[in-house]
């Protein structure tokens, strides 16, 4: 650990990826989310939780050449369970996909959640279908002898996500909605702000700015907290250089690393939420694209 | 990556690099190939070209960085990556200890940039040769874009030479940007070019219509994929035509064996596989396998036969 | 096309011309207008652009013409069509008699060609204007395209301002294959073209795998579609960049309104859809709905205030 | 009539073709082809026999731009009928429809086959998918009581096509193979010889060189013949020009005519088969791309 961070980067995944195409043997409607089951045995074994799969759309005569990225929900049996949002013309595809479809992923990509320190409590935070991503980390958590609580949030209530997966494993589940049509009005912060003290490590998957808003509240607290970020990804395995945001490594160096493969999980207290989207002149290599020390 | 057995002899070479096979990836596409090998065998495919590299270490842009076109991508990544001297440590050695090859292509702001990343390169091993690659703004002349004048370019070009290994061939990558390529492609062959890769990426622009300004952080990007092909095509075509003892790397939306195929019998000794690893990481070894394969339906022996065919 | 009403006023103008929408057909794309009177109301778009016109009757290549390609398509049909005087006699009547305003292309292979054809043009009942289609070969120039040298592309459009009718504005449609679009497109406008149209397609080619020769008969064809969209939003936000107040009849790769709005946002203040109308012959009607829905999403009053945004 | 021609250029259709999204009602494997039925009440009440429809392919997120033709076989109860072969990616994908699925489709397009002479007994000669095109056609001519004499013909069996529905309505059917797999063993030319003599006119659908056979031997006997073209088409409505063939029109002189509006129906004895794909001089404006009298 680096003077003053409360967390290591996350470690490599044990097992590399593999490249498969995969019977679709599951398709669910859960409120605006489509759950797919996959039956994909070698990605299911391999995968650990924060890790997620790289889907090609769009089937033989696609013009969308570009992989989409989903996050591992579950995997069990030889299953791999994702849930998927229609955001635009690549996840609607998806969400099409029916039972006895085929489908081409790559996985399991990225670096999974690094373990707790012994005995915490763990908080698992999940906003819209990022709550997808924690009912593995709930499960194997739980099997270790954690204790975990959880808080799932959206907008509203069809955008929640995973809530009933979370309560048959967490030992308790908050619930809130931007619009409070379920649980508690208001943003996730409400609950993560209470139960928080209790905690001993943070987890999170959501939008940007949720990730932001827990990890500063667990920094602040002096709780490590890890956060699996979303950046747009044009291959998914690392070699395009596309989906990079300002990270403080190991040796207290900020630099422009990639989320699929240095990430999607990165210490809360390391991302620089602030400066996604910028480039700072403390950057590693900034001064060789022109920006100095002001 | 298992190649298949075919009876077709799919050696080629870069310059005077003998390689087993004329499939390698493209530069900054595969970065410096290490996420690659669970996908693909490093050291049975021509080479890795690895991303550009620089003097010193960047960033690269800030994102957003990309956005997807119909059959293609607008990329505008700013060379990210370790400098020369992070690749002398880290990358290079790794892949030589793997028996990969690699193709170094190199960049630069000014002409001594360029002959000084050669000149570093100069007997390292496991470099098989170094791409030139001329599609850098040159902060001498107003960022005019090296490729894009056939004097700038082959300035670059002897000055590379000049300082490189005798026994690393260069190749000079060509921008589509311009209105005769065959006049730059005879300049920098003038100035010592043992080779030419073509293409780069089409200078292109996405709006977004949210917020209703360009999506890249960078204004305009590269455009890559299947959506150039044509372009691409054209321009080995033309190149080869004018040029028929020149090696040319192709390269430019190859997906498939038969896209492959199609830049061979056009003048190609060997292609690049860019975006379409974005695709399918395992699309080298695939393309390998099926450009082998379509060969041998058409009656090659080898490789070397088909090169320019669609010109006789 | 059933024009869905919307608060946004999508008038806009053809050099000094009005038209009530910002839509138009490219030349070439959709003959002369007849055959999309089944899917598209013709005097409710913007202009039908004809098929680029020649002095005398043309037969056209021979076949094979066309290649598809990812996202787009590759063409080669040589500019097929009845001559001027098919125009006159046949073409233009029908089109007035409907109400339909037509923004006629010429071409020729010498600038007297050129003039000539904008002569016999002058006072024409329905002609909002002329598009000078100058990515031709220049017979006197060794098959060089106009367009592809300032100095060529100039006089074609001074000779053609200079024969043409004073109250039909002239529009010089301008190639993407050339290393700086900006330098043409001012010279164009200091020789009095009113407005720009770009791009045109994009010089490519495709091997037949089977055959192992080029597909089409002229062995290079014209890339368009969705493909090469970026290059074509590319050069319009360029040369607005550098011309704001020259008007642009911007094209390349419209498929949807929201295509039409990034090229409005560029620059254009008007769009011609090209090679979708081989894919939905409908589109024309459908984009300028869409177009008009997705500026008043955006809060614009006006189509004229969305000219150009992304620059502000 | 022009002097020393049995034909006269096919006249346009009856109504101009619409654009229509239309449910598949049912896909059925034939042999090496699917048979597609749509219900497309529009197009099936304006189609007449010999006309095509334009399917738009690969489905929202598709690379493939240009619409696949595909002859009309019949029409009824508001259906339309069409079989297709999977040739490469865009009628593959045809194929793979199922019922229920939507497809995009425009027409009736073309001309269709002109009426017979008065009473005359009418040979239809179909090779490979072509016989499909000819099964509405059989029908219409044995409803205005002209006898009907068909020939199916393919390189086997299994690429024969609508022999069922042709003998259903047909007085006479001859079925050739090339390799004997099913009828007797060559050309369709073999039947057609023997039944030419006792027929008034005929109509042919089919690969280009079937049709040059079948429309040479007519008009040797002085018989007028039909040929449905297969040019390889862009757009389908007349705007692009690409599928254009050389053929000699009612004033005698050789248009490069587009095969999707002028055709696909032609006089046999009016397509110049062997310049298919070149430039003679005596085309009308051949002489402006430089191809001028020997
Ligand atoms: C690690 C990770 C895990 C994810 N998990 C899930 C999940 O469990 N469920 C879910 O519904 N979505 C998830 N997403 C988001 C999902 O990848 C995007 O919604 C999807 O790629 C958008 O594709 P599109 O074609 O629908 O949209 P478009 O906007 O048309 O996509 C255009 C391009 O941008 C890329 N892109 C756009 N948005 C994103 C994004 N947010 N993340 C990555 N690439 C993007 C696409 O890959 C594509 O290349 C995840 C993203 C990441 C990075
Ligand atoms: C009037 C007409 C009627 C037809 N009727 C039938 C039918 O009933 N059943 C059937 O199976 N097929 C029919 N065809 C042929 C069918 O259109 C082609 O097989 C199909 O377009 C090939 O598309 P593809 O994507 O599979 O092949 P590709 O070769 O990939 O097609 C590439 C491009 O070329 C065009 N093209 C290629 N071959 C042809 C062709 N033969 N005709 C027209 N365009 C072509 C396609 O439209 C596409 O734009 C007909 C063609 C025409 C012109
Ligand atoms: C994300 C990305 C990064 C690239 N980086 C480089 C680079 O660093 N140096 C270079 O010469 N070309 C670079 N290219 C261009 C490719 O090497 C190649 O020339 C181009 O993409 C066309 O090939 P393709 O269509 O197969 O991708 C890059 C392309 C992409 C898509
Ligand atoms: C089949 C075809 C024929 C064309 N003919 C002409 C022409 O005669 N004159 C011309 O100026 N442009 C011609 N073009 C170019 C188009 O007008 C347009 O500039 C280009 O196709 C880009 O737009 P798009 O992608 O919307 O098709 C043609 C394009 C196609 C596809
Ligand atoms: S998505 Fe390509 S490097 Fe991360
Ligand atoms: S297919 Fe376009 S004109 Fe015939």
């Amino acid at each position: 650990m680096t003077a003053g961070y409360l967390t290591t980067p996350a470690p490599v995944a044990d097992s590399p990826p593999v490249q498969r195409t995969v019977e679709v043997v599951g398709a669910r409607p859960v409120d605006a989310y489509v759950e797919l089951r996959l039956a994909a045995r070698e990605i299911a074994e391999r995968a650990q939780p924060g890790q997620f799969v790289a889907f090609a759309v769009g089937g033989e005569t696609s013009g969308l050449l570009l992989r989409r990225s989903i996050a591992i929900s579950t995997v069990g049996d030889g299953v791999v369970t994702v849930v998927v949002s229609a955001a635009g013309p690549g996840s609607t595809w998806l969400t099409q996909r029916r039972p006895g479809d085929v489908v081409d992923v790559v996985g399991p990509l990225g670096r999974p959640f690094p373990a707790p320190p012994a005995g915490a409590r763990a908080l698992l935070v999940g906003g819209g279908y990022g709550a997808a991503a924690l009912v593995g980390l709930a499960g194997q958590l739980k099997a270790a002898g954690h204790e975990v609580a959880a808080v799932a949030g959206a907008a509203s209530a069809d955008r929640l996500c995973s809530v009933q997966e979370l309560t048959e494993l967490a030992d308790t589940v908050a619930v809130t909605t931007d619009d409070g049509s379920s649980g508690r009005r208001g943003l996730v912060t409400l609950a993560v702000d209470e139960l928080l003290p209790d905690c001993g490590v943070v987890y999170a998957c959501g939008p940007m700015r949720m990730l932001q808003a827990v990890a500063d509240a667990a920094t602040a607290l002096g709780v490590p907290s890890y956060v699996a970020v979303e950046e747009s990804m044009a291959c998914g395995i690392g070699v395009c250089m596309t989906c990079v945001l300002p990270v403080v490594g190991s040796d207290g160096l900020t630099r422009l690393s990639r989320s699929c493969t240095e990430g999607p999980v990165f210490g809360g207290d390391r991302v620089r939420f602030d400066d996604v989207g910028t480039l700072t002149w403390d950057v590693v290599g900034a001064d060789a694209m022109g920006v100095t020390r002001p | 990556m298992t190649l298949v057995e075919t009876a077709v002899d799919m050696s080629t070479a870069l310059g005077s690099v003998p390689v087993p096979s004329p499939v390698l990836t493209a530069s900054g596409c595969s970065a410096f190939g290490r996420e690659l090998e669970p996908f693909t065998d490093l050291a049975a495919i021509g080479a890795v070209v690895t991303k550009s590299v620089q003097l010193r270490p960047r960033s690269g842009r800030p994102t957003p960085r990309m956005a997807e076109t119909p059959s293609g991508m607008l990329n505008s990544i700013g060379l990210q990556g370790p400098g020369i001297d992070g690749l002398l440590d880290g990358e290079l050695p790794w892949l030589a200890e793997r028996g990969a090859r690699a193709f170094v292509s190199i960049a630069g702001v000014r002409v001594e940039d360029f002959a000084e990343l050669a000149a570093r390169l100069r007997g390292v091993p496991g470099v098989a040769g170094l791409e030139v690659n001329i599609s850098c703004p040159n902060v001498e002349s107003r960022g005019e874009v090296f490729a894009c004048d056939p004097v700038a370019a082959s300035d670059v070009v002897a000055a590379v030479r000049a300082a490189a290994d005798p026994a690393q061939p260069i190749y000079a990558k060509l921008s589509p940007d311009v209105t005769d390529i065959v006049s730059v492609a005879r300049a920098v062959v003038d100035a010592g070019a043992d080779g030419l890769s073509m293409i780069n990426t089409l200078l292109g622009l996405v709006i977004d219509p949210d917020t209703m300004k360009p999506m890249l952080g960078g204004i305009t990007g590269g455009l890559s994929g299947p959506a150039i092909r044509p372009v691409a095509l054209r321009c080995v075509w033309q190149v080869h035509q004018a040029l028929p003892h020149v090696p040319i790397l192709g390269m430019g939306g190859i997906r498939t064996g038969l896209d492959a195929l199609q830049f061979v019998l056009a003048g190609a000794s060997a292609v690049s596989v860019g975006t379409a690893v974005f695709n399918d990481p395992s699309a080298l070894g695939r393309i390998h396998a099926e450009l082998a394969a379509a060969l041998e339906t058409r009656g090659f022996a080898s490789l070397r036969e088909a090169v320019g065919y669609a010109h006789r």
